[in-house]
């Protein structure tokens, strides 16, 4: 029996583990049941060789190469980060192999070349969504911007932010940056304090996140200034660290846990059975891009790049994210999906 | 006879020790010039300023006629300068001939791209350095340990060492800081002979010992100091009758053993 | 807001401090960069965090227990790592890339084994009421990690400069032979550094870890390099050099972040760590190496 | 076979390419360990020299040849400029001083976004490095210090590192070789960073910072300083680990440690022990 | 009577070089026992090997009867075998009191520590003189007398002596012989090695000549300082 082998190439050791796991369990659920179901091109098996990047670079260019070179794989799934990304691109698109990332918001990532995809929703797309709600629904006139300054996500993120307050006129009293892997904001937080703003947003990933947001009540900051955060800070984790201090913060999310409807009940079910906890947005995101890319190799009938990246232009597919499909820039074409999410007792929940 | 080396009024102070206070030295060439007195007196001091170790607090050093006083080491070997070390200094892991070859390094003058080239002039001057270092250890009586590491040998070859390696530069002026130390009377008489050979090679020596015979023996004129001060100045005869000497350094015994030795 | 800050930078400085405390006395006695510092770091938060959270241990026990574990896992790394480098006296180098590499191991195994997820104590762990007078506000961790700090270099530097064990220790640091000759047990006082610089990291590591409440493997890796600024500026091995270079690296930090610019804040440190060595190429306390010819 | 060839090339294309870059940076390091000092400032010069490089590429279009040279000569001027307050200093403290100098740079490309792309980094660079290029300034880099190794300035290195104030009486120019190894070092590494720039396609600035200070200097910890060879024997071994260990998914950085770890402890000086013979 | 010291066939390498080669050597309490011999002969490693820090590769060593072959340095010294080393090997970055405190380590009773180091510092009045300093900064000649205090501090049953005299003044040496003699007086044992024979041999009660790690010869001091061989190879007699 033949199989189909895809690649994938996710952070499995080092500091930033924590997503490439996430991701990677996400693919492995969804590659459970494309299997159970038959597989692909009439009875092949889908197999997937992940590949540790370790969040750095050259390591994930390395994988990549070993996965076109020597595993010959169509498609290669990931990398998980921005910066990685950057660097793996070149050299996939110029060996015309598919890929598709699942957690690289930043700005300019498809743009490399016709062979990137990605299905994670550019922050580009779902920051005016939340900023919006929270200008809407609560009254937001004046906030205070807060970033990490030294990674490609949160920059990128904080970029497509600070564009978008200004389209919506909200007024940015201060705008204040952090190292990724700071864990002292308070300097920041008093000189924030003393401008009395209406919300915070914050674009970093979730550990900095949560010590902003715990760090902000312990300095007085009140629970009627709200935290707006960019899509790192849409993870369970926030809860579990914040807790109290995080009730209330807002965020835009191409996905959520509760979200109720049939596809996506059965894959929380699935996931908690499997790996006995929740899934997170990426593992959301990894599980919806299996699906999305084993339907493109069996629709484009041989498991050739140039055939998939046709077909993949071509999805339509509904996934726990919702309806799915690609813009002609190989980016997720709607923002339908996008909800806006609020943080109720340590628990995010969709704003009614 | 001109005066090889001058010290003027030469100070080193440290914190509110005045290890040395304003000596005047001079060294005429082709002498042997001694430098004795207690311990701590400030010999070794005087050698680091004069080597370029300390700078002095006051006072002014000319070698050769030319104000050196604010000179670096480096500067001062290449006028002719070199120096062993009371507490030795070996470059451990090299061995004994790479030691003595490094003491070269002033007199060496093929530039570095003709090293990358391995021209044959550069290649020349190596054998050329090679076959001088065995001859300077030879003279040391090391030569059978010359690839041997120059850390392991033992205190006593140390010593040797080092002046071969001092030697190496072709020095004018040799400054010996206790090169007797560790050696005992038959090997010491062997290093006399071996110094009073360099005399011969054209070069003037300043050295420390607490040795008296050797020193005696060796040295023309002999310098005394005594708590950073100048107590006295002389040939080795009015040095060793000297009361003032006998009383702060030699003692009364040793007085007599010299004078028997030497002859009052 | 100037009240405020400086007590940011205080309760900032302090946490630096307590970090560099056992850094700085591995490094100034057993003269070893030991990158494994770091870890014991770890150690005694994820034990503290797993006390806590698995037997209801109150900080009055996770605390020390969590710090009796990374003195234990100190000396074990040490005897492991160094003994037999020590004992060929192979120097400064060979050394700190041992550590390297076990700092590699170390972290990894503890990823593999435990996750990267960040964690974080039990809410109420420790009660979260803060002082607030005059307009500044204080968490109990806060002062509880000022307060240790301050309370740590002192007994520290009593038992450094003031005892039996301290000159031992100060001996040892110097010449080892030497030190043997005296009667000095070298090895068991090797292990006492080790334990000592273990339990101070372990310690650190609760602290911190309950003030940021972001407990991960890799929590002591990110301290390192404030760690190195701390002690260069502070005096190598120096105690008392430790806490003054924290406190002063914490202040200017947040006073930067505060009233000039947020983005170069992390400059701070090395511009004042090239400034002290410019003007005191030894740190602010360290004195130079006795060197004579 | 050919497609074969085509095939194996092309996976460990970067892997070849990063192991000639890491064997000059390797040599980078040697260059002033070899006279005893101890420098975590190669990143910060390799980081200099990539920007350099990839900015005149990208920005005025200039050709690789003359790109190359430049992405050298400003690494060794800034190490020019901060090499005289540095050379008082020694041992840890150097080596802490020249930290301070890739978190300063760091901190620079961060803020100086309009120029450096900020965290984004720079990408897009053209792929000009050759596998040519790259191992032939590596063995040229090799036999110059060979060759230099077995001189006069050899031994004076060799001296200062074993005691410096015995090799300054011995007449070597203190100054004038601490500084010329820290020039010499810095261009080497920004040549590295430069090639790696022109390999990678992208470079973003957390790539200089204390981490690859640190690899760096264990390429020649762990290959060793007696020989020019040994630390760039230490950056290969070290480079491919990683690569070599991964079918050991989660545990290959335990391994990698522990491999370095029993490495130092049984061959201390190096897994090229061997030392240079300085006498001819 | 038995030896304070017994040494029989003591074997001590430097990796492949083999530096003592199997050596017996006798130290009876209360008495001077003189090693000499040229430079490299072995003197400093056999003496090394008595305090334990270089490990023995064959032999025995007895003190008072009990084995303490390869026994850890610092239980030896805890024994009252006190060396003071080759180059002094002083605490360089402490103070002349900080030394003097290690040395007396092992005094239990406070009491008893300040009258020894009263004593020590009567014998080198330099060295009260210089207490705060650090001991690096003192000359080979002070370090060297610090390093002999240092020792006295603790006390010592048997004192090893690796060229105590080296680099001291004239007036000086005589001094080192005169508490050699003081301290033999009240008892303490002492191993010698000394470059300055003449002295040494006069002093001591037994002497051995090491000659490339071999005892060649030995006997009682007066008749060694007679044997010419002795006299020409070390004695520099004419
Ligand atoms: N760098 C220094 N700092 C402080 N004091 C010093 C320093 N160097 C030397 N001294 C002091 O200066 C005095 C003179 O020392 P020096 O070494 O010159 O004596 P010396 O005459 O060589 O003695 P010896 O014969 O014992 O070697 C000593 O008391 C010593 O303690
Ligand atoms: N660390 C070492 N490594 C290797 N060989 C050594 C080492 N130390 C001494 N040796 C060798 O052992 C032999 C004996 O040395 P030792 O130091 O015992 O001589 P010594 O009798 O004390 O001489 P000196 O009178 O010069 O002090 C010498 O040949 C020496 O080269
Ligand atoms: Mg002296
Ligand atoms: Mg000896």
């Amino acid at each position: 029996q033949q199989t189909v082998t895809v690649g994938a190439i996710e952070i499995l050791s080092g500091p930033s583990a924590a997503y490439g796991t996430a991701i990677k369990a996400g693919l492995e659920l969804a590659l459970d049941e494309i299997n159970a179901a038959g597989g692909v091109l009439g009875g092949k098996k889908v197999a997937l060789i992940v590949e540790d990047s370790a969040g750095n670079k050259d390591q994930a260019v390395n994988a990549a190469r070993k996965l076109v070179g020597r595993d010959k794989v169509p498609v290669i799934i990931g990398p998980t980060l921005s910066n990685e990304m950057f660097a793996v691109g070149p050299v996939t698109n110029e060996r015309k192999v598919v890929t598709v990332g699942t957690s690289t918001t930043a700005v300019g990532i498809t743009a490399m070349g016709p062979y990137i995809f990605r299905t994670s929703l550019p922050e580009a797309d779902v920051v005016p969504v939340t900023l919006k709600t929270a200008q809407e629904k609560f009254g937001v006139k004046t906030i205070a911007m807060m970033y990490a300054n030294d990674d490609a996500f949160s920059k990128s993120g904080f970029d497509s932010m600070k564009a978008a307050a200004e389209k919506l006129g909200l007024k940015i009293a201060t705008i204040e940056a952090f190292g990724s892997k700071d864990s002292d904001f308070s300097a920041q937080l008093t000189k924030i304090k003393g401008l009395n703003v209406d919300a915070i947003t914050v674009s970093a990933l979730v550990e900095p996140i949560s010590g902003v947001v715990l760090q902000a009540r312990q300095l007085g900051i009140p629970a009627s200034v709200r935290f707006i955060g960019g899509n790192g800070a849409n993870s369970p984790k926030l809860g579990e660290i914040a807790g109290e201090a995080a009730e209330g913060l807002l965020v835009g999310s191409p996905w959520f846990v509760d979200k109720k409807d049939a596809i996506n009940d059965k894959f929380v079910a699935d996931f908690r059975k499997k790996y006995s906890k929740d899934p997170d947005q990426f593992a959301a995101q990894a599980y919806d891009t299996m699906h999305i890319v084993a339907k493109a190799i069996d629709t484009a009938g041989a498991a050739e790049s140039d055939k998939i990246r046709e077909t993949l232009l071509k999805t339509n597919h509904t996934g726990v994210m919702g309806p799915f499909t690609f813009t002609e820039g190989r980016d997720p074409a709607s923002t339908e999906g996008v909800v806006v999410l609020g943080m109720k007792g340590g628990k995010f929940q969709i704003l009614q | 006879m001109s005066a090889l080396l001058s010290a003027r009024g030469l100070t080193m102070q440290f914190r509110g020790l005045l290890a040395v206070n304003a000596v005047d030295v001079e060294v005429a060439a082709g002498s042997v010039h001694g430098i004795i007195g207690p311990n701590g007196a400030g010999k070794t001091t005087f050698f680091n300023l004069i080597s370029g170790l300390l700078r002095p607090t006051s006072g002014t050093l000319t070698l050769d006629g030319r104000d050196v006083t604010a000179l670096p080491p480096y500067a001062r070997t290449r006028m002719g300068l070199a120096r062993t070390f009371q507490n030795i200094r070996m470059f451990a892991d090299m061995s004994v001939l790479e030691n003595v070859m490094t003491g070269m390094h002033t007199r060496l003058k093929a530039p570095g791209w003709s090293a990358v080239l391995r021209l044959p002039g550069f290649r020349a001057e190596e054998h050329a350095a090679k076959a001088d270092a065995m001859e300077l250890l030879e003279f040391v009586g090391l030569a059978d340990k010359a690839n041997g590491r120059s850390g392991s040998l033992a205190y006593g070859e140390q010593r040797r060492l080092e002046i071969a390696r001092a030697l190496a530069s072709r020095p004018r002026l040799l400054l010996l800081d206790e090169p007797a130390a560790g050696m005992n009377p038959a090997e010491t008489r062997e290093l006399a002979v071996l110094l009073k050979q360099l005399g011969q090679r054209d070069v003037s020596l300043l050295l420390v010992e607490h040795d008296m015979g050797f020193v005696m023996d060796l040295c023309d004129r002999i310098t005394v100091l005594n708590f950073g001060r100048k107590i006295a100045e002389g040939g080795p005869r009015e040095i060793r009758n000297d009361p003032a000497v006998i009383e702060a350094y030699l003692g009364s015994k040793v007085a007599e053993r010299l004078a028997k030795a030497h002859g009052a | 807001m100037l009240s405020q800050q400086l007590v940011n930078g205080l309760v900032l400085g302090s946490t630096y401090a307590l970090f560099a405390l056992g850094f700085t006395l591995i490094f100034g006695v057993l003269r070893v960069i030991n990158l494994t510092y770091g870890f014991y770091f770890s150690v005694g938060a994820f034990v503290a965090l797993w006390l806590a959270r698995s037997f209801g241990a109150s900080i009055w026990i996770a605390l020390p227990l969590g710090s009796l574990a990374a003195g234990l896992v100190a000396v074990v790394v040490d005897g492991v790592l160094l003994t037999r480098l020590r004992r060929t006296k192979a120097g400064e180098l060979p050394s700190l890339m041992v550590t390297l590499g076990a700092v590699l191991a170390l972290y990894s195994l503890m990823a593999a084994l435990i996750g990267t997820d960040i964690q974080r104590f039990p809410f109420g762990f420790v009660g979260s009421t803060a002082l607030e007078f005059a307009g500044i506000r204080v968490s109990l961790v806060q002062m509880l990690i000022v307060g240790t700090a301050f309370v740590l270099v002192a007994v520290l530097f009593l038992l450094l400069q003031h005892t039996r064990l301290g000159l031992m220790i100060r001996a040892l640091a110097e010449n080892e032979d030497a030190a043997r000759l005296m009667g000095i047990n070298v090895d068991a006082t090797v292990v006492a550094v080790s334990f000592l610089s273990g339990l101070l990291g372990g310690a650190a590591g609760v602290l911190i870890g309950l003030n940021f409440n972001a407990i991960q493997p890799f929590m002591g890796e990110a301290m390192m390099l404030r760690g190195f600024a701390v002690i260069i500026i502070g005096g190598l091995g120096d105690i008392r050099g430790a806490l003054v270079a924290g406190i002063l690296l914490g202040v200017l930090e947040v006073l930067t972040a505060g009233y000039l610019s947020s983005n170069a804040k992390e400059a701070v440190g090395f511009t004042i760590l090239v400034l002290t060595l410019w003007f005191r190429p030894v740190g602010l306390f360290g004195r130079a190496q006795v060197k004579r010819a | 076979m050919a497609e074969w060839l085509d095939d194996f090339l092309f996976t460990y294309e970067t892997l070849i390419h990063a192991l000639g870059i890491h064997g000059l940076l390797a040599l980078s390091m040697y260059c002033v360990m070899a006279l005893g000092q101890l420098s975590l400032g190669q990143a910060a010069f390799m980081g200099l020299g990539a920007y350099t490089g990839a900015l005149l590429t990208l920005k005025l279009g200039l050709p690789f040849w003359l790109v190359l040279p430049i992405s050298a000569l400003v690494p060794a001027l800034v190490a020019l400029i901060i090499g005289g307050p540095t050379l008082r200093l020694s041992g840890v403290y150097l080596a802490i001083a020249t930290i301070a100098l890739g978190e300063v740079l760091r901190v620079l490309y961060i803020n100086a976004e309009s120029l450096t792309g900020g965290a984004l980094g720079l990408s897009g660079i053209p792929q000009k490095a050759s596998l040519g290029l790259v191992y032939g300034l590596l063995a040229l880099c090799i036999a110059g210090f060979w060759a230099i190794g077995r001189s006069k300035i050899g031994r004076a290195m060799e001296a200062m590192r074993e005691d410096e104030m015995a090799a300054g009486v011995m007449g070597v120019n203190l100054p004038l070789y601490k500084l010329g190894a820290l020039v010499a070092s810095a261009m080497l590494a920004g040549l590295a960073g430069s090639l790696a720039a022109h390999s990678n396609s992208f470079i973003g600035p957390n790539e200089y910072g204390f981490e690859t200070a640190v690899t760096i200097l264990s390429f020649a910890l762990l290959g060793g300083i007696g020989t020019p060879i040994a630390p760039v024997v230490g950056a290969v071994v070290l480079t491919a680990l990683p690569e070599v260990l991964r079918p050991l998914a989660d545990f290959r950085l335990v391994i990698n440690g522990l491999i370095i770890v029993l490495a130092v402890l049984f061959l201390p000086r190096g897994i090229v022990p061997f030392r240079l013979r300085r006498a001819p | 009577m038995t030896n304070l010291l017994d040494v029989s066939g003591l074997r001590l390498d430097y990796g492949r070089t083999m530096a003592v080669k199997g050596i017996d050597l006798a130290v009876p309490p209360g008495s001077v026992v003189c090693l000499i011999g040229a430079n490299g002969a072995g003197k400093t490693t056999t003496m090394r090997g008595l305090s334990g820090l270089l490990r023995a590769a064959g032999g025995t060593v007895r003190f008072e009867g009990t084995d303490i072959t390869n026994a850890p340095a610092h239980r030896i010294a805890r024994l009252g075998i006190r060396q003071v080393p080759e180059g002094r090997q002083v605490f360089a970055e402490m103070t002349v009191d900080e030394n003097l405190r290690l040395g007396g380590l092992q005094v239990p009773n406070p009491q008893e520590f300040r009258n020894r180091r009263e004593r020590v510092l009567a014998r080198f009045p330099r060295l009260q003189e210089r207490l705060t300093q650090q001991a690096g900064l003192l000359s080979g000649g002070e370090q060297q007398m610090l390093a002999l205090g240092r020792a006295l501090m603790g006390a010592p049953r048997l004192l090893l002596l690796d060229e105590p005299s080296m680099g001291l003044a004239p007036l000086f040496v005589e001094e080192i012989f005169r508490i050699i003699a003081d301290l033999k007086r009240e008892g303490t044992t002492i191993l010698l090695v000394e470059q300055n024979a003449q002295a040494a041999l006069e002093i001591a009660d037994y002497a051995y000549v090491l000659e490339s790690g071999r005892i060649t010869l030995h006997g009682p001091g007066a008749q060694i300082a007679d044997d010419p061989k002795v006299v020409a190879a070390y004695l520099g007699g004419h």
